[in-house]
């Protein structure tokens, strides 16, 4: 019913999409994978309006049309679902449902605020969801604003006659395994009102969920496989261009560790509001993962550790020394290195270089007096471009034009190669690709060996128990259980998510 | 050479495109000597400006410049007798206070810089009236001219005001661009989170821009002071709009993190040569202000790099 | 603090402080009531007076406060404008300018049409309302058109404004002496000036634009998070000039009470009121990064500044402590007004 | 609060004498600089530039001098236009900036009509135009130390107003009008501005011959008159029925405290300065008790047709005597009984003066305390 065909975009030096066939039908749910880089973003802004093609035609039943913008697109009922914290965290929840289509609740110029509350818990029960739509964003949890964020595409179903095609960009990124369960059972229980377009990097979810996958590389579909017939592997296969190495975490590359010395020491630690009587030990060569759903207190204690939060309680040691003042400046001059999850806002400052980025926690060894030695800091950047593989025409670039992967190596190399022993990771993997992950977790294995110790936020259960030495089940900001991890006597998932909810 | 690669010189051909057609339509503008002294005169607006620049590269704005420089000029001249030329380091020691003052109740008290800054221009202003004892008061003309003549001498043909200026303008540019402090500077302006995360200590970075908004103010101050050879409470009143006005023109938006200290010196000039133009093309008084505020934005919207303001116009 | 203790959420503690900081500028405002009659109580204790404090203040009396109201009004209009303004994260630094232009041509609209509202002149009312707001338009133009920041394309309308007025006036001053017109300041009832009713009638408006209205929700939601609701097919653009469009509406109301104040249209009415205006939205609470706080924050904010202008001379301060006085209680209003927690940074 | 008020003043009375001592006393025989010109640059012009430079338009005050400076020119037979302005809004620096891109653009050959915005700026401005070789004259700000006599030909002359004696003078009025005794306030100008410190000393000056009127208090109103309507409504709060009387130190003030008054429904006697034709009015209508018109058409004109004049050679200014190079312009007084006969004499039918009378209607030369 919505279909594109030989569709090309083209931006300068760039062919961005190479004519691309793509077609869904009425309540079919369709995923869509592929690297990052490979077109997909582009082709979903394609069908939502926000940009244009260059070539092909777009139709709806068999009717083309041109969208000039995603307004345009909606009226026809394309409606997308963005990436998390899509809403607006100051509005009510009604608001957001029905931003930029109040009109129909306008009468005589005044907004009908019990009509619109009432159209909005309407909307709310079609994706199930119980709270006063009155209520302030501000104050949901991730799951419920992913929620929101449905069932206001739903409202398309009141607003356009004819079919509604939904976009879903990486909803899952930010739930727990449980709310993916029921975000899941819900999109499979709307296909009666709409057809989906499931696009995520969790190739486990996609397969689960989508009736059929496109598989995108270089702005080309490589392939298109029904749900049957997917194998995880050989979607990977055609995104990748090679095969993926069944040692995918590295396993084999696991070394036991020292159990003496911890670097780190955390004893009956305590931040109000956010986790509770938290003790570890993090020992140098050792990959500790925090496990938990969002807001269980993992992010919480990585802060801690960095310096960024002072505990109300407990005692903290690094490398034996008890730290009594709590800032970042201090955890950097122990050794400390944070990979924050926000990549573009948090992990690279852009519209700084790559060598600018990659001093920026260490300007003090690259200078005398305060007056830098700008060369030895190029000197540092290219030998660490060519060290972790950087794919960078060269230590002047603008970082924010580096693809996601090479950012999150500019930001590992900032804290390598200024010696930081503790490398703390927060969700490092996410939104790269299946190449840029394996560069990561190729790291990960380096530094151990080189005796750093590291504390995990993992993308995936998977990715934490593939990597991990030691894994803590929190939740709710308390710890609920240790698990060891060493190859050949991992925990299973089941295990983990036991004690997470 | 496309529009791309052409966008980041945007400043300095607007400032030329200007002095041709001030020149072209009033020939006598290019006189050589004269421009020099023109721009010797503007030296003040200039270093506030270029103070200024660091507030703004951060992100902030400082709107407290034109009062600190208001009392510097009344410390200098109430001073002199005492001090000497060492007038001039209390004057940069009380904007470089006043400065940190500012910084610290932006960043430790969550008070924006537009509210902060005025706040403490507000209190230098008490100072400068409460010193001055609300009157205009003039500076010894031979104590002056031991002091700080030097200013206003020539070395080489070249007004030493326009060389003052121009070792400042060395200075601010080696500090933003070679120094482990403009390092962090940029830092703040361009992505303020990642600074933090990575153990700057970002609101040491912060009071020290504005500090140094402060002492530069306080430099411009103590120019002028002895230019006019005395001081009072309102006399560098008309510096603020038009240095940011310099700054913003020459290409420094006010999301931080671009521009610079050089762009503000071609801000300053396309100031001076608007404000000239008026003059050699003789613009109706009544005319002048609405003439400035159209050719203003007709200079902004020509020089600033939309591409590089990042994300959303606000 | 144990473990125990910190076990607990601090839910019920939270909420309580969310509150406080959200009723911050009104305390403020109230202590501020209360603390220029302590000067005057312990002046007259001093001198060895009798006086009740509070109840023989000469600053605490319906007479003064109709006073405040009176210099709070016109200021109350421009930065109600502004507010909407800061709403979406933007600046508008036009005040000036258009408050000048809006009370020139509305006098000579006034005057041109029979100088006095009993005529064909009231209609210079309506005239110059809509004059400020085709030149919050042009404004708004300016800004999203030409995609200048706000902060520069106000600046510069701001300027052209004054250059405007001033091309209008010639450099004259225009007397605006019909007793209807100036009723606003000479009529009271129950003891305040009409003028202050109409500042109040107002603030209604604006905060019926602000609750009720399509417009005034995506303020809040431009403020909020622009891009968001520009994917939400929110035609962003046509908001934020519609904003500017309806702030210089509000500024020609200020400069309409500004008028009937002093009886006397300029180029310089519109003089003091950017940082007057700018500096009352900040101390009413509303976030100068968009989305928090609305015109009834604003009312408060104008009303503290101009409460803290007239006590100063109302306890007799010399006149060169005021400027220093009034900035460091802009800070420590501000900073009693801002939710420290939830603010990351601070420009 | 006025404990507190009481330390301040003594503070910054101790300050004051200190300031007396160091920026007006030794200055005086240093005012010979080395900055003084050689004769030989005094050329003269046959067609110099005329301009004139001064705060704004949006003061009715400088309207009136500049349409002085328009007659003058009128009288040489030229467009009106032909006069330069040079508007500071205020700010010394581009002030000076304005004059010597003018400087440059004409290349010296001007005769420049100036107020300099501030005191200090006076002698930048003088000293660009006598090496520039340009004609100047300057009007109202100048520091103390600066003289025409000092400059050669080329910094033609200095005129100002002595306000003391007629702010006095209106202060007396006002005093005998409220009966002798009660209580007084007064709305300055910008405080640093010399004629708001004469006026204010003005009405100083006339209470020691009345003892039973009290100076309530004293606060600048920098001649704006909205901030004059302010502070005359704080006023009305702390003083009340005290306040007997007004005086103001010029005519715009003066609107913005009867406005005041006028919203408190209070009628009591206010004096002011400046004789605007509207102030005037006011007098007329016996709102205003005296106001002071100090021709500000021809003080506009005659600055301006001095350094003309002195351009074109027509008139020597180092052969003339001091007086004459710095001197007093004309106070007339405007009382209600006198007020239509003023505006008719003045205002309705500018008279037309003989600008090459340069100092025939002037009023002394100014005297240094």
């Amino acid at each position: 019913m919505y279909e594109l065909q030989q569709i090309d975009k083209h931006f300068p030096g760039v062919h961005a999409l190479k004519s691309i066939d793509f077609k869904i039908g009425r309540g079919e749910i369709v995923g869509l994978v592929g690297e990052n880089g490979a077109g997909k973003s582009t082709l979903m802004k394609v069908i939502y309006g926000a940009y244009q093609p260059d070539g092909g035609t777009v139709s709806i039943d068999g009717t083309t049309v041109r969208f000039q913008n995603p307004r345009q697109a909606m009226d026809h009922g394309i409606g997308m679902v963005f990436q998390e914290q899509s809403l607006i965290t100051n509005l009510t929840v009604a608001e957001n449902i029905f931003l930029g289509f109040e009109q129909q609740f306008v009468r005589w110029g005044v907004i009908d605020w019990k009509a619109l509350t009432a159209a909005a818990r309407a909307q709310l029960a079609k994706v199930k969801l119980d709270i006063d739509p009155s209520i302030v964003t501000a104050q949901l949890s991730f799951a419920q604003r992913q929620l929101v964020e449905l069932a206001k595409v739903l409202t398309l179903e009141e607003r356009v006659d004819g079919d509604l095609v939904i976009l879903l960009d990486e909803p899952t990124s930010v739930l727990a395994r449980e709310e993916v369960e029921l975000l899941f059972q819900l999109v499979r229980d709307l296909t009666s009102r709409a057809s989906f377009i499931f696009v995520s990097h969790r190739m486990d979810e996609v397969l689960e969920l989508s009736d059929r996958i496109y598989v995108m590389k270089d702005g080309e579909v490589v392939d298109v496989v029904a749900q049957a017939d997917a194998q995880v592997e050989t979607i990977q296969h055609k995104m990748v261009g090679r095969d993926i190495d069944k040692e995918y975490y590295r396993e084999q590359k696991q070394q036991d560790y020292e159990r003496t010395n911890p670097l780190v020491s955390f004893r009956n630690v305590s931040h109000a509001g956010s986790f509770q009587d938290i003790s570890f030990d993090l020992h140098a060569g050792e990959v500790l993962c925090l496990v938990g759903t969002e807001g269980s207190g993992r992010e919480a204690i990585l802060r801690t550790v960095f310096g960024l939060d002072t505990p109300t309680s407990g005692t903290v040691q690094i490398k034996g020394e008890t730290i009594t003042h709590f800032n970042a400046q201090s955890g950097v001059a122990r050794g400390i290195g944070y990979v924050p999850r926000e990549r573009k806002v948090e992990g690279i400052v852009s519209g700084m270089s790559v060598y600018e980025n990659m001093t920026i926690s260490q300007m003090g060894n690259y200078a005398t007096g305060g007056i830098l030695k700008i060369g030895e800091e190029r000197a540092l950047a290219r030998a660490w471009i060519e060290k972790l593989g950087i794919k960078t025409p060269n230590e002047h670039k603008d970082c924010a034009g580096l693809s996601g992967g090479n950012q999150q190596k500019v930001v590992l190399a900032k804290w390598r190669s200024g010696g930081s022993d503790i490398i703390l990771l927060d969700h490092p993997t996410r939104g790269l690709d299946i190449g840029a992950k394996e560069d990561v977790y190729e790291m990960v294995r380096g530094m151990c060996a080189d005796g750093v110790g590291i504390i995990l936020v993992a993308d995936t259960l998977e990715e934490a128990i593939g990597l991990s030495h030691s894994i803590i089940v929190l939740k709710d900001g308390q710890f609920q259980q240790r698990f060891e991890g060493m190859p050949g006597d991992k925990p299973t998932l089941f295990d983990l998510v036991h004690h997470m909810i | 050479m496309t529009l791309e690669t052409l966008k980041p010189h945007f400043p300095w051909i607007t400032l030329l495109v200007l002095v041709v057609l001030v020149g072209a339509l009033n020939p006598s503008f290019f006189d050589p000597g004269a421009l020099m002294l023109l721009m010797a005169d503007i030296v003040p607006l200039f270093i506030m400006a270029m103070g200024m620049t660091f507030a703004i590269y951060i992100g902030g704005i400082d709107l407290s410049v034109q009062q600190l420089a208001n009392v510097v000029t009344v410390v200098a001249t109430v001073y002199l007798a005492n001090f000497g030329i060492g007038v001039a380091v209390i004057a940069i020691l009380i904007g470089f206070l006043f400065g940190a003052i500012s910084g610290y109740v932006t960043t430790r008290l969550f008070v924006p810089s537009f509210v902060s800054t005025l706040a403490m221009g507000f209190v230098a202003l008490s100072m400068a009236k409460w010193l001055s004892d609300q009157r205009a008061l003039s500076m010894d003309a031979t104590l002056r001219n031991d002091s700080f003549g030097w200013m206003f001498d020539t070395t080489a043909g070249f007004p030493n005001e326009l060389i003052i200026a121009l070792i400042l303008l060395a200075l601010a540019w080696f500090l933003q661009t070679r120094t482990t402090f403009g390092r962090s500077l940029k830092a703040v302006g361009a992505g303020e989170l990642a600074a933090v995360a990575s153990g700057l200590n970002v609101d040491k970075v912060k009071i020290i821009a504005f500090a140094i908004s402060g002492a530069f103010a306080a430099i411009a101050g103590l120019m002028f002071s002895v230019k006019l050879s005395g001081g009072d409470a309102n006399l560098a009143n008309g510096f603020l709009l038009l240095a940011i006005v310099a700054v913003l023109v020459g290409g420094t938006p006010l999301t931080g993190g671009v521009g610079g200290v050089v762009n503000t010196a071609i801000g300053t000039l396309i100031v001076m040569v608007i404000r000239a133009a008026m003059v050699y093309l003789e613009v109706d008084a009544t005319q002048q202000q609405m003439v400035f505020g159209i050719v203003l934005i007709a200079a902004i919207a020509l020089t600033i790099d939309r591409s590089k303001l990042r994300g959303i116009v606000k | 603090m144990s473990s125990s203790t910190a076990a607990l959420p601090d839910g019920p503690r939270r909420i309580s402080r969310e509150t406080l900081v959200k009723w911050a500028p009104l305390l403020v405002l109230v202590v501020l009531v209360l603390l220029f009659p302590l000067f005057e109580w312990l002046e007259d204790f001093r001198d060895g007076k009798d006086h009740i404090y509070l109840l023989d203040s000469r600053f605490l009396s319906i007479r003064n406060f109709a006073r405040i109201a009176i210099s709070a009004s016109p200021a109350l209009m421009v930065a109600i404008g502004v507010t909407f303004i800061i709403l979406m994260g933007s600046i508008d630094l036009s005040m000036e300018g258009t408050v000048s232009v809006c009370a020139v041509m509305f006098a000579l609209m006034f005057i041109g049409m029979g100088g006095t509202l009993a005529s064909w002149a009231f209609l210079a009312i309506p005239g110059a309302l809509v004059v400020g707001a085709v030149m919050g338009f042009i404004n708004g133009l300016v800004h999203v058109k030409l995609k200048i920041p706000s902060f520069m394309a106000s600046l510069a309308m701001g300027f052209v404004g004054t250059g405007f007025a001033l091309l209008l006036t010639g450099g004259d001053r225009i007397r605006v002496e019909d007793e209807a017109f100036r009723s606003l300041l000479t009529v009271r009832w129950f003891n305040f000036p009409v003028m202050c009713y109409v500042a109040l009638l107002g603030l209604l408006v604006a905060w019926f634009i602000q609750s009720r209205t399509t417009l005034g929700r995506n303020f809040y939601a431009v403020g909020g998070g622009e891009e968001l609701a520009k994917a939400s097919g929110l035609n962003v653009n046509r908001v934020r000039i519609m904003g500017f469009t309806l702030a210089g509406v509000f500024f020609a109301m200020g400069a309409l009470l500004a008028v009937g104040r002093i009886g006397i249209a300029e180029t310089a009415t519109g003089n003091g009121f950017m940082f007057v205006s700018i500096t009352a939205v900040v101390v009413g609470g509303t976030a100068l990064w968009g989305g928090i706080g609305g015109v009834w924050n604003t009312l408060i904010g104008v009303l503290i500044v101009n409460v803290i202008n007239n006590g100063m001379v109302v306890i007799g301060l010399p006149n060169w402590v005021q400027d220093g006085t009034l900035g460091l209680l802009v800070i420590a209003a501000v900073v009693l007004s801002t939710d420290r927690r939830s603010v990351s940074f601070v420009k | 609060m006025s404990f507190i008020k009481k330390f301040i003043e003594q503070e910054t009375i101790s300050r004051r004498n200190f300031l007396l001592a160091s920026a007006y006393g030794v200055s005086g025989a240093a005012a010979m600089r080395m900055f003084g010109p050689s004769p030989a640059m005094a050329a003269s012009y046959s067609d110099p530039t005329v301009a004139w430079s001064y705060r704004n338009r949006t003061n009715p005050y400088w309207n009136e001098i500049v349409s002085g400076g328009e007659a003058f020119v009128e009288s040489l037979g030229k467009d009106k236009s032909f006069l330069t302005h040079l508007i500071n809004e205020g700010s010394s620096e581009k002030s000076l900036a304005d004059v010597k891109a003018l400087l440059a653009k004409t290349n010296g050959e001007l005769a420049l009509a100036i107020d300099t915005n501030d005191a200090p700026n006076a002698r930048p401005v003088v000293e660009s135009c006598v090496e520039a070789g340009a004609y100047v004259s300057t009007l109202w700000n100048k520091t103390d130390d600066l003289h025409p006599w000092d400059f050669g030909d080329n910094y033609v002359s200095h005129m100002s107003w002595s306000d003391e004696g007629p702010a006095e003078q209106t202060a007396r009025i006002l005093l005998d009008a409220i009966g002798g005794k009660g209580g007084v306030v007064h709305l300055g100008g910008i405080a640093s501005n010399n004629p708001a410190i004469e006026r204010l000393n003005g009405l100083k000056n006339a209470l020691k011959d009345y003892p039973d009127v009290e100076l309530l208090d004293a606060q600048p109103a920098d001649w704006d008159t909205q901030k004059a309507n302010q502070v005359m409504s704080g006023f009305i709060t702390r003083y009340g029925d005290e306040i007997s009387g007004v005086h103001c130190a010029n005519d715009t003030i003066a609107y913005g405290v009867l406005e005041a008054l006028r919203a408190e429904g209070m009628d009591i006697p206010i004096v002011s300065y400046d004789g605007n034709p509207q102030a005037v009015g006011l007098v007329a209508e016996g709102k205003i008790l005296a106001t002071v018109f100090t021709n500000p058409h021809w003080g506009g004109g005659i600055t301006a047709a001095l350094a003309y004049y002195a351009a074109t050679g027509h008139f020597k200014p180092s052969e003339e005597p001091n007086e004459h190079r710095e001197f007093n312009g004309p106070s007339i007084f405007v009382t209600p009984a006198d007020a239509a006969e003023f505006k008719a004499n003045y205002l309705d039918n500018v008279p037309t003066y003989d600008w090459k009378d340069f100092w025939g209607p002037s009023n002394g030369p100014i005297v240094y305390k």
